[in-house]
């Protein structure tokens, strides 16, 4: 099954055959929206990244809250969580400016799932980390800035 | 020794200086951010992971025996695991000698599995029997979590490794000229952002042993007791000890000591 | 490498207190057999290096040695220094702020024994916007800038850098020329860093 | 083969928080071993979560993630011994699934 969605993938250049066959009920939508974005993920800057997520230049929202410390002693390892009191959310990515490409990751949250998801990130150096929220069909975004520092004895 | 003897004798003349500089109030808004860190942080350690590993090769029969280690003494009887760690490094009657878990383990894989101690001594961290041993330890030492640091030192041989650890923490060498002192012999310093535990004293030292082995964030690496203080004698520029040389049971020995009645916090997770 | 021969002053000194108990010598050749079978040689960093200099064995217990012992060794620590031949004490502050920040070199996992760093964050507080320094040694912020260049500063600190230990006895900082850590460039690299105007040490 | 991840699942005031400890390298593609020859990129890509068969979380995951990856989220409903199945797929087509029983 995988390997011929992928196949699919291949031959047919890219998700919108997907979406087709999808749409077409030839493939469940759950299992069309678990084919890893590439494109978005491969994208680079953060402009790139929110372009390929299809979500242009979205809005600052207030609603948004990205839980991750000023400072992260190393920067293999950064806690960063999103949560927000949007209505009807359908997705939330993460999105770091400085990194080679800066999405990280993306969560696609079924009916019944809180806007609420944790987990670590790499962060090569200080650098502003994006949440992006999809609810009601509208993208939105809030920003908070990490300091990534140098640590232990050696380097 | 000899020098102190002779400060004594030269007390008159004898200032005891303190070795570090006079600025140390740099406690900032940055420690409390790097402690929010290591909180956040705390919540999902992957030592978990090394943990489940290791409590299926202490299950599994293994090496040429073909036998599993449920049946190794870590000092508590056969096949205690529970709160053992706590109670290490001790005197082992049976191999004549005071042992760490590490070594302790190395007994019990030859003894009941066949598998020869110099595979864990001269493999590579990560790799072959080294690796197992590893994930061996992160089970361990997981099973004496909240316990407390209780080491045994009634022992001759536990007071004479005590007087060798604390010898070798103040021995300075090497060509940067550090000893273990140099950084964990005062107390509230750091190393660029990193705490560093006085050694010397309980508090400082139940901080220390009682948080390691480890997860290590920086490379995602599970790091035993020998791991840690094979690290630390890199960067204070050493030449390499030896896999459960005797220079680590002796160091293990004053640490764990020093900070007996401690909260073990083991798996720990590090920077 | 160089050895140390240290003066007879410092030899009688410390032979002075040979007094101890049986006991205490009996522990001692313990240890010194401990070492020797505990340590082996990897990569660059040879097994010698276990074995101690004669100042290092004075600093290897809970206290520093009496003052006397202190005096002696920094008489002998202060000749090991070496001043910029060319009488220019001064390099690039870029190239010493890395210098500064990388504390790598003389370890196992080192290649060779050049190219090391000077660790000085480590231990220093040194610029306006590194936020990541140890608190071992005393704070360098603004150093320069509130020290002056006079001679007697510049010779001070280049010493210093040099070799710790002719200032202080048993003082925690490695002797950055006299064990070959760093070169006579690199220090006058650390030494812009800590003088220049425009280096963050000195500017916001 | 791919180690076992560890998930721990709780259910409180009608609502479950699921952690997930996955054990995966998550190379980069862009570090370079002792030897100074890149490490070819090998990270999880994909992973999905269900509860009782329904999909509670789907999950894609770049390289930026950290190494033994660490996830937690929550969804309404669960009930104890409910039965929570995470499944991870990664780049190289390697993929593992492990379940916990809802505490």
């Amino acid at each position: 099954m995988i390997k011929q969605r992928r196949e699919v993938l291949k031959t047919g250049g890219g998700l919108g055959v997907l979406g087709l066959l999808a749409a077409a009920g030839v493939i469940k939508p759950e299992l069309a929206l678990a084919a890893w974005n590439e494109g978005a993920f491969k994208a680079g800057t953060l402009e790139k990244s929110l372009a390929a997520l299809g979500a242009g230049k979205p809005a600052t929202s207030g609603d948004i809250s990205i839980n991750a410390p000023d400072i992260a002693e190393n920067g293999a390892v950064v806690p960063i969580g999103v949560s927000t009191t949007l209505p009807k959310v359908e997705s939330i990515s993460i999105l770091i400016e400085k990194n080679p490409d800066a999405l990280a990751a993306t969560f696609k949250l079924p009916e019944g799932t809180e806007a609420n998801v944790q987990t670590r990130c790499k962060m090569g150096q200080t650098s502003n980390v994006y949440a992006l929220v999809k609810a009601d069909g509208k993208f939105l975004m809030a920003m908070k800035e990490v300091k990534v520092t140098l640590g232990g004895c050696g380097g | 020794m000899n020098y102190r003897m002779l400060s004594q004798g030269l007390a008159g003349a004898c200032l005891v200086l303190g070795t570090l500089g006079a600025g140390s109030a740099q406690a900032d808004a940055t420690t409390d951010e790097i402690a929010r860190y290591r909180e956040m942080i705390a919540d999902g350690n992957p030592s978990e992971l090394f943990a489940l590993q290791g409590e299926e090769l202490w299950k599994q029969k293994r090496g040429p025996r073909n036998a599993s280690l449920e049946q190794c003494d870590l000092g508590l009887g056969p096949g205690v695991v529970k709160g053992a760690s706590a109670r290490l490094p001790r005197y082992f009657k049976d191999t004549g000698r005071v042992q760490d878990l590490e070594t302790r383990l190395m007994t019990c894989m030859e003894t009941l599995q066949g598998i020869d101690p110099k595979t864990i001594i001269n493999a590579a961290w990560g790799k072959g029997e080294r690796e197992k041993m590893q994930a061996i330890v992160a089970y361990v030492v997981t099973e004496s979590h909240g316990e407390k640091i209780d080491i045994d030192m009634k022992p001759p041989q536990m007071k004479k490794m005590y007087e060798l650890g604390k010898m070798t923490f103040y021995y300075r060498g090497g060509p940067m000229d550090f000893s273990c002192a140099t950084c964990h012999g005062d107390k509230d310093k750091r190393i660029r952002l990193q705490d560093l535990p006085d050694l010397r004293t309980q508090a400082g030292a139940a901080a220390g042993w009682g948080s390691w082995p480890a997860y290590r964030v920086s490379n995602g690496q599970f790091w035993t007791m020998q791991h840690r203080l094979n690290d630390c004698f890199r960067q204070q520029r050493f030449p390499e000890p030896i896999y459960g040389s005797d220079v680590t049971i002796a160091l293990s020995v004053y640490m764990a000591a020093t900070g007996n009645g401690g909260t073990v916090m083991t798996p720990g997770i590090k920077r | 490498m160089k050895t140390y021969a240290h003066t007879v002053a410092l030899a009688s000194l410390l032979l002075a207190c040979q007094g101890a108990g049986a006991a205490d010598a009996e522990l001692h050749a313990e240890f010194k057999a401990m070492l020797d079978s505990s340590f082996k040689t990897t990569g660059i960093a040879a097994k010698h290096r276990i074995y101690q200099l004669d100042f290092q064995a004075a600093c290897s217990q809970a206290q520093a040695p009496a003052m006397p012992v202190q005096k002696a060794i920094e008489a002998e620590q202060l000749k090991t220094i070496r001043y910029p031949a060319d009488g220019n004490y001064f390099g690039n502050w870029k190239e010493g702020e890395k210098i500064a920040i990388s504390g790598r070199g003389l370890t196992w996992t080192d290649k060779t024994p050049t190219d090391n760093g000077g660790g000085c964050y480590n231990c220093h507080q040194m610029s306006h916007h590194e936020i990541a320094y140890g608190t071992i040694g005393t704070s360098l912020l603004e150093y320069g800038k509130t020290r002056g260049r006079s001679d007697e500063v510049l010779r001070y600190t280049w010493g210093k850098i040099w070799n710790a230990k002719a200032f202080n006895a048993c003082s925690n900082m490695p002797r950055n020329g006299d064990a070959d850590i760093l070169t006579e460039q690199q220090i006058k690299h650390l030494m812009a860093y800590l003088f220049d105007p425009e280096s963050p040490v000195n500017k916001k | 083969m791919a180690n076992p991840m560890k998930i721990r699942a709780a259910a409180k005031d009608g609502v479950t928080e699921v952690k997930v400890l996955m054990s995966h390298e998550m190379e980069t593609g862009q570090r370079k071993d002792s030897s100074g020859n890149l490490v070819p990129a090998h990270f999880i890509t994909e992973l999905t979560a269900t509860w009782n068969g329904k999909t509670v979380l789907d999950a894609q995951f770049g390289p930026a993630v950290s190494k033994n990856p660490y996830l937690a989220f929550k969804f309404k409903g669960g009930a104890k011994g409910d039965k929570v199945v995470v499944t991870w797929k990664d780049n190289k087509g390697d993929s593992r699934t492990d379940e916990a029983a809802i505490a």
